[in-house]
């Protein structure tokens, strides 16, 4: 079969975890050789219409990207470019007939890292550093902290907001702020929180990547992102000339294999990891549902 | 002294653009003497030690200097190091301090190796206490610059030359800001140190210490040297006589009845940075139909004269009055709505926007006239129209109205500017130096000007250093020294010198 | 040894030649490190010239981004004709837009014909007092406004990431740092279909016009540019240098202001913290290789958009990173800088003449 | 925990040295430049170019101290050509600086990325550790404040007492002063005005580097674009708050990085009454402040800006 032309637009350079997600996904896709990769990062918000416009020209068959802050600009492109197919990381909704969106959903692994978390921590205080208070960060730090509170209901979180996506110093400051107010583990949203744990000796729980080779010994557990299985469905249906506006999110599920939690068995014991690997099961057969909370989270005091 | 030549300048020549500020100038110095070099204000004095000193390069001519050994060598040219290492200090005419620093430090700056991470300070006070000693000069070593007299500064100036072991020691006009008993010690310690061997050039304006202190004399003029001759030889008359050239036929000027006062200064106090840039107390008139030449050596306050009477310094006390009415607000627009045209002293940095077209300089003062400009656009056209007039009636000569004014030269833009003050019609013309640095020709346009504006009715405050321009053209004239203004009763040059010099009797 | 003296005359050829020159200089270095990351020279300045003029799509979106460029081009160049250093375009350029959102998104219902030209006031009064004061802080108090105008640019990007946070963000908007969108009819109208490119572009080229026209023919240009050439003279013939400063701090600010108005109430339709990728920095640069003249800004933006727009096309199209866009922009102001004083100065070799001497 | 607290607690003391570092190495590094007349507005991108060769240096093997020593050069080199353009040509130094900024931004992001085409995840460095010494770093409150710090921190401090004794205390120093404040100084002293200028700003560009090569080196393992985020800038407003002068140098910022790290606490605690941006913005409008004191200040180096040549009058 003939190739699928895929495009990718990232604000971001393709090192933040979020984007390096979809990078990856599409990467694989192309070495498979499913698809024609190609991708501009770091695009400035204003340059973003035009770029996905440029590809949209230049027949790109699929157009992958994040169109936070966006959204409006985005749609107009979409409603100009028809025959395009657009899969956009969106708060928001599908547009027809040719704007699908995604999501990172892995609020299931991450209510699981929050039961390593809650059934780990002894001072029962847990810091949490965000970017933004935006739907997919708040959602995941809730179902986070839900999976803490089920497990041990003393449990406090300090959270806190660094309003950049990439300030690795600066969220490295905040975290060692809350590992001093008494934060024993970190849920590491940003690159740097990790870095403050493995110098002050506490651990943290990952987000989206896995990042457990890069902080031996620190890393308890991690949610993280695949997003293999909304590519790999995307190009499919482009390539088989099916593709309509539609919710992607579904496939970050774990019941998708778009999520899934991982844990350091060296670091987590044995009771807590059979309990967390009990209640994965229940997700996947469908017998627990992971709240979605979509609130900014706060500080218990 | 004995006549041990030590130095010797051998037809130094340099321009600079088309000003010829030395041409062949060649002079000796000999071992234990003071030579003192004199001429009016631009006659290339201090071009003349910039070149022994390195600072600028002859474009012709050489300078040899004796060296440790006895031996004539050439001075390598452009270079200050060289010149220091052969044993030249000099004390500049404007103060090369670091204000930020206290004199101990500037004494000791350059003269130490910069590589070294220890500074012995405790050697070099004691070195300088020893030629404060010897020197009689003394002054705060402690105190940041910034914070001394001008007289204290003068002295760290002099300590620093006298620091680096000099043979020879160039004055340029060390006595300008000091008071006569400063400068009588200071005289005095130089004395004393030549005995030792110590070479002194010194450049001044004032005669009377000139033949107080120096063994021989030097005259420049118009960048040439005229003249020497030993002190012993010399009196007031023969220098000023030297210095100022031979007497030079008169303008026709028809004797007018000067009419009622147009300008007056009442008890006018301006304080500046320096003594140099303030006034005192002036009381001053002028009339129409006259032209009051104010005679002097340039930095005696005329500057000060002048920016009071174009409005760009405010007095600090005093009133002045234009045509009877009290000018309370003194501002240039103000002096120009009131009828004064300025001719300033610095023609390209106050005369000209030197970018700007040849046509919008002749309109700058006078934007706000309706002639020029109606609802803030300029009318263009009547601009234009009027430029060529006034380029044609003046005779401004130069690439047309839309060049860039800065293409002219000095000659034209004096001519510009003398359009643009003449044709307002003023009741009162100042006049700061309108001929420096122009040729005959230009010259004696810009006095048939001054006299046809007299003849008109007008007032003219003359400023010059040029005192056959002075004579020439002036009604009556003044004397300034030292923020002081005097009614000069003679005509006579050689008694206007000794005023000029501060030296009345 | 060598000196360096400043040229008697400047010809029409070195004052207009030159920034071309060094324009195309610095284009020609931006192959060293195509070189470097590998890509075929010729076909990577085709493609550069592709993704400006290769299709009408390629070049409405060259001019939306010149459209800023001018505005902050033009605010930068009056500023420093007056030799009032203007860093500060950035900020002024946020406060523009913050005014913008400040009374376009619903507290003012009303029809376009009012709301546009309210926005537009508005955004211009904002970054007009976005550098008065600066202006003020330097003419009382003689503080350098280089200085004081880049650190308001900080000063306002945090009180907007405030404002972002609470008074302005948008309830609908789910959280995101963001303004709600200005109404329909508060947006400029756009000048082709499909496109982004809109009328804040003919806002821009009427300012330069007239910005032009005002300089070279208008009594307050003629005293600005004085004040800028030669302040001393200037106050010799009677212009009030502070308050011409204050009036071209003024119109600098709003041109700023209206930059922000532009991007707001022409391209985006709200206001996130990232509205500006530079915008006031790159105004800087335009301006500079405009030679400060008004209508050059116009010439200098395209040719700084196209640069970017074309070089950030190219990078896309050669697998080249695309921060080359960023790198042949700033050579091309060094390169102007040294030909600007290539144009004013010479170097004249001094030879020490030896005289013979007998 | 409420504000006293914080204030109180060395861990406060010790994160606001840690922020303060890269501003202490960029503050001095501006003014060095300063005080020898030459405003460099290019620090910021300076400090990019330092953060990023410093650390591809360690990267490719050179070590930490070859990394600080790559970074230096880096500094250097980029000063250099600020200093070529703003003091024998005499260009304006505000423009300059910006063109420098811009242009070592973009080279050193370009270089990256030309670098390091195809990286996931940012490579990363085994970077400095804090130091641990025996006794000292046990003793309370001092312990964790000072002598928990990265040799970086202890070389910044070390920085602030040379640049101090140098200025103060030995010849160059003193002629550097001097030139800042009358050219003509030394040029009557048969000193070299381009030479000690142009050595200021290479020295001060070199240092302003070393403050981007502690983001990279020290305060994380990794390279970042927009990493940097306009600490350059906060030192030319820090300069001034400083007067000019290292030990208020160091003051400025420390004081900065205890704004920010109070910030970052006070952000944890729910319903903080201020807005944690007036914490961030503090430290500019009291730079405005300053300036608006300082302009007339004895410390303002009276020949900044002024380009000087010679032979001209
Ligand atoms: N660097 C320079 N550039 C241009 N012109 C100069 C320069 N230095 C001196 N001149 C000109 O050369 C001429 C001689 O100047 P010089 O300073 O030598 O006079 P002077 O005799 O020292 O006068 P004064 O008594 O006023 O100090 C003047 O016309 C002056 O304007
Ligand atoms: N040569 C000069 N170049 C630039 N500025 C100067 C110069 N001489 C004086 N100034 C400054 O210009 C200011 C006054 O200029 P001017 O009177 O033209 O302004 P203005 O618009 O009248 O200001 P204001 O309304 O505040 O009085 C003063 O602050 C003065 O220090
Ligand atoms: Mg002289
Ligand atoms: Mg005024």
């Amino acid at each position: 079969a003939e190739k699928t032309k895929v495009a990718a637009i990232y604000t971001l350079p393709v090192e933040q975890q979020w984007i390096s997600r979809i990078h990856k996904a599409l990467n694989t896709a192309a070495e498979r050789g499913d698809i024609d990769y190609t991708f501009s990062e770091n695009v400035a918000n204003t340059d973003y219409e035009r770029v996905m416009r440029e590809y949209a020209e230049q027949g790109q068959q699929l157009i992958i990207g994040e169109v936070f802050g966006l959204e409006r600009a985005a749609r107009k492109v979409a409603k100009d470019y028809t025959d395009t197919a657009f899969l956009m990381g969106s708060s928001f909704g599908p547009v027809g007939p040719n704007f699908s969106v995604f999501d990172n959903w892995i609020h299931e692994p991450s209510y699981l890292t929050g039961m390593v978390a809650g059934s780990m921590t002894e001072t029962n205080v847990i810091g949490m550093i965000g970017g933004y208070a935006i739907p997919e960060v708040n959602r995941l730090m809730h179902a986070f902290m839900d999976g803490a509170r089920d497990v041990n209901p003393d449990v406090k979180f300090i959270v806190n907001f660094i309003d950049s996506w990439y300030d690795p110093p600066k969220a490295k400051e905040s975290a060692f702020a809350m590992i001093d107010a008494g934060a024993d583990i970190m849920y590491a949203e940003r690159f740097g929180v990790s870095d403050a744990a493995v110098e002050r000796g506490v651990k943290a729980i990952g987000n989206v990547i896995d990042t457990a080779g890069d902080y031996p010994g620190t890393i308890l557990a991690s949610a993280i992102w695949h997003m293999e299985a909304t590519v790999d469905k995307a190009v499919a249906h482009v390539s088989g000339g099916s593709f309509e506006a539609a919710d992607y999110g579904q496939y970050s599920f774990m019941a998708f294999g778009g999520g899934s939690m991982v844990l350091d068995e060296s670091l987590v014991p044995a009771d807590v990891a059979s309990a967390v690997k009990a209640r994965e099961v229940e997700i996947l057969d469908g017998l627990f549902r992971v709240n979605v909370n979509d609130a900014r989270p706060s500080s218990d005091n | 002294m004995n006549s041990q030549k030590i130095l010797a300048l051998n037809g130094l020549s340099k321009t600079f653009g088309s000003v010829i500020a030395n041409h062949n100038v060649s002079l000796d110095l000999y071992r234990g003497e003071v030579l003192a070099l004199l001429g009016e204000n631009g006659a290339g004095k201090t071009t003349l030690m910039n070149m022994i000193f390195g600072h600028y390069m002859p474009d012709s001519g050489s300078v040899d200097i004796e060296d440790t050994s006895g031996a004539f060598v050439p001075l390598s040219l452009g270079h200050p190091q060289a010149a220091i290492a052969a044993g030249i200090g000099m004390v500049h005419q404007h103060f090369t301090l670091a204000e930020n620093l206290d004199a101990l430090d500037n004494i000791m700056l350059g003269a130490e190796r910069l590589n070294r991470l220890r500074r012995n300070k405790a050697a070099a006070r004691g070195k300088v206490k020893d030629i404060m000693k010897e020197s009689g000069l003394s002054a705060p070593l402690t105190v940041p610059v910034g914070q001394l007299t001008v007289g204290e500064r003068q002295r760290v100036e002099i300590l620093k030359a006298l620091y680096r072991d000099v043979k020879i020691l160039v004055l340029d006009e060390p006595t300008a800001v000091l008071t006569p008993q400063e400068a009588d010690t200071l005289f005095g310690n130089i004395g004393k140190m030549t005995k030792n061997g110590l070479s002194v050039i010194f450049i001044s304006h004032k005669l009377r210490e000139v033949l107080a202190f120096s063994h021989r004399i030097a005259v420049l003029r118009h960048g040439a040297k005229v003249g020497e001759i030993a002190t012993s030889q010399a009196d007031e008359r023969k220098i000023a006589r030297m210095m100022v050239g031979s007497e030079t036929e008169e303008h026709t000027r028809k004797l007018m009845p000067p009419g009622k006062p147009i300008l007056c200064f009442e008890k006018v106090s301006v304080s500046g940075r320096s003594r140099r840039e303030s006034l005192e107390c002036i009381d001053l008139a002028v009339n129409e139909c006259e032209i009051l030449g104010i005679a002097g050596v340039s930095g005696n306050g005329q500057t000060a004269l002048a920016g009071l009477i174009s409005g760009m310094l405010r007095p600090n006390t005093g009133n002045i009055f234009v045509d009877g009415v009290a000018v309370k607000d003194v501002r240039p627009s103000v002096m120009v709505d009131a009828g004064v045209g300025r001719i300033p002293e610095d023609r390209h940095r106050d005369g000209i926007v030197g970018t700007m077209s040849v046509a919008e300089n002749m309109i700058i003062e006078c934007l706000d006239d309706q002639a020029v400009q109606r609802r803030g656009l300029l009318k263009w056209d009547t601009i234009q129209a009027q430029a060529e007039k006034m380029t044609v009636k003046y005779d401004v000569r130069g690439p047309g109205i839309e060049a860039p004014a800065q293409l002219l030269s000095g000659g034209n833009i004096q001519k510009l500017i003398l359009a643009r003050v003449f044709e307002a019609k003023p009741k009162l013309i100042l006049a700061n130096q309108p001929t420096r640095g122009l040729d005959m020709g230009a010259a004696a346009d810009v006095a048939k000007r001054l006299l046809e504006a007299r003849a008109r009715g007008a007032g003219v405050v003359l400023i010059s250093e040029d005192l056959d321009e002075i004579l020439s053209l002036s009604d009556r004239i003044m004397v300034m020294n030292d923020g002081e203004l005097t009614l000069a009763k003679t005509r006579d040059r050689a008694e206007l010198g000794l005023l000029m010099a501060g030296d009345a009797e | 040894m060598i000196r360096i003296e400043p040229r008697q005359s400047s010809s029409a050829l070195m004052t207009y030649g030159i920034p071309v020159l060094s324009a195309i200089i610095s284009l020609l270095l931006a192959s060293i490190p195509l070189t470097f990351s590998g890509a075929p020279i010729g076909a990577s300045y085709f493609e550069m010239f592709k993704g400006v003029f290769g299709s009408k799509f390629a070049f409405s979106e060259m001019l939306t981004r010149a459209t800023p460029l001018i505005f902050t081009g033009l605010a930068v160049a009056l500023a420093f004709r007056a030799r009032l250093w203007n860093i500060g375009a950035e900020g002024q350029l946020y406060l523009g837009a913050m005014a913008a959102v400040a009374v376009g998104t619903g507290v003012f219902d009303v029809p376009g014909v009012i709301l546009i030209p309210m926005i537009m006031v508005m955004g211009c009064v904002a970054g007009a007092t976005g550098m008065a004061v600066p202006t003020l802080l330097k003419t009382k108090f003689g503080a350098d406004e280089v200085v004081t105008t880049l650190l308001l640019n900080f000063i306002i990007l945090i009180f907007l990431q405030y404002m972002l946070e609470g008074p302005f963000k948008d309830p609908m908007g789910l959280g995101w740092p963001q303004s709600s969108p200005i109404l329909d009819q508060g947006m400029l109208p756009p000048l082709m279909d499909r496109m982004r490119i809109h009328s804040g572009l003919i806002i821009a080229l009427i300012c330069a016009i007239t910005a032009q026209f005002m300089l070279a023919r208008s009594v307050w240009g003629l005293k600005l540019r004085a004040i800028g050439e030669n302040p001393s003279a200037a106050r010799h013939a009677g212009i009030r240098v502070n308050r011409t400063l204050m009036s071209a701090a003024i119109i600098s600010g709003a041109l700023a202001g209206m930059a922000g108005v532009s991007e707001v109430a022409g391209l985006k339709g709200y206001l996130t913290s990232d509205l500006s990728p530079g915008f006031g920095y790159t105004g800087i640069v335009v301006a500079m290789l405009a030679g400060l003249s008004p209508l050059g800004v116009v010439a200098a933006a395209i040719f700084i958009a196209s640069v970017f727009v074309g070089a950030d096309s190219m990078s896309r199209a050669m697998g080249v990173s695309s921060y080359l866009a960023d790198l042949v922009v700033s050579t091309s102001l060094l390169c102007v800088l040294v030909g600007g004083f290539v144009a004013r100065f010479k170097f004249v070799r001094l030879i020490q003449k030896k005289e013979v001497t007998q | 925990m409420d504000i006293l607290q914080i204030l109180l607690s060395e861990s406060f003391w010790a994160a606001s040295l840690r922020i303060a570092t890269p501003l202490i190495f960029g503050v001095l590094g501006a003014l060095i430049c300063e005080k020898s007349g030459v405003l460099n507005l290019g620090i910021e991108g300076i400090f990019v170019a330092g953060a990023m060769t410093g650390w591809l240096a360690v990267w490719l093997g050179a070590g930490l101290w070859g990394g600080v020593l790559v970074a230096a050069l880096a500094g250097g080199f980029f000063g250099l050509i600020h200093a070529v353009l703003t003091v024998p040509l005499g260009l304006s130094q505000h423009v300059s600086g910006l063109g420098v900024t811009l242009f070592a931004t973009s080279v050193s992001y370009f270089s990256y990325r030309t670098a390091l085409p195809t990286v996931t995840s940012p490579p990363r460095i085994e970077p400095f550790r804090p130091l641990d010494m025996p006794f000292l770093s046990d003793l309370p409150f001092f312990g964790p404040v000072l002598f928990q710090q990265t040799a970086l921190t202890w070389l910044a401090l070390f920085m602030v007492g040379l640049v101090w004794y140098v200025l103060n205390r030995t010849a160059l120093g003193i002629a550097i002063k001097a030139v800042g404040d009358n050219p003509n100084s030394i040029d009557a002293q048969g000193l070299s005005v381009y030479a000690l200028r142009t050595g200021a700003v290479v020295a001060g560009s070199a240092l302003m580097a070393l403050g981007g090569a502690f983001l990279t080196m020290s305060a994380f393992d990794a390279f970042f674009f927009g990493m940097v985020n306009g600490r350059g800038w906060v030192c030319i407003a820090l300069v001034i708050f400083a007067s000019w002068r290292p030990g208020k140098a160091l003051l400025g910022a420390l004081l900065f990085g205890a704004f920010d790290a109070l910030q970052v606490r006070l952000q944890t605690e729910v319903g903080a009454l201020v807005p944690s941006q007036v914490f961030l913005a503090a430290p500019y409008v009291l730079s405005i402040f300053a300036l608006v004191i300082a302009a007339r200040s004895a410390d303002y180096p009276r020949a900044l800006l002024t380009p000087w040549f010679k032979g001209q009058r």
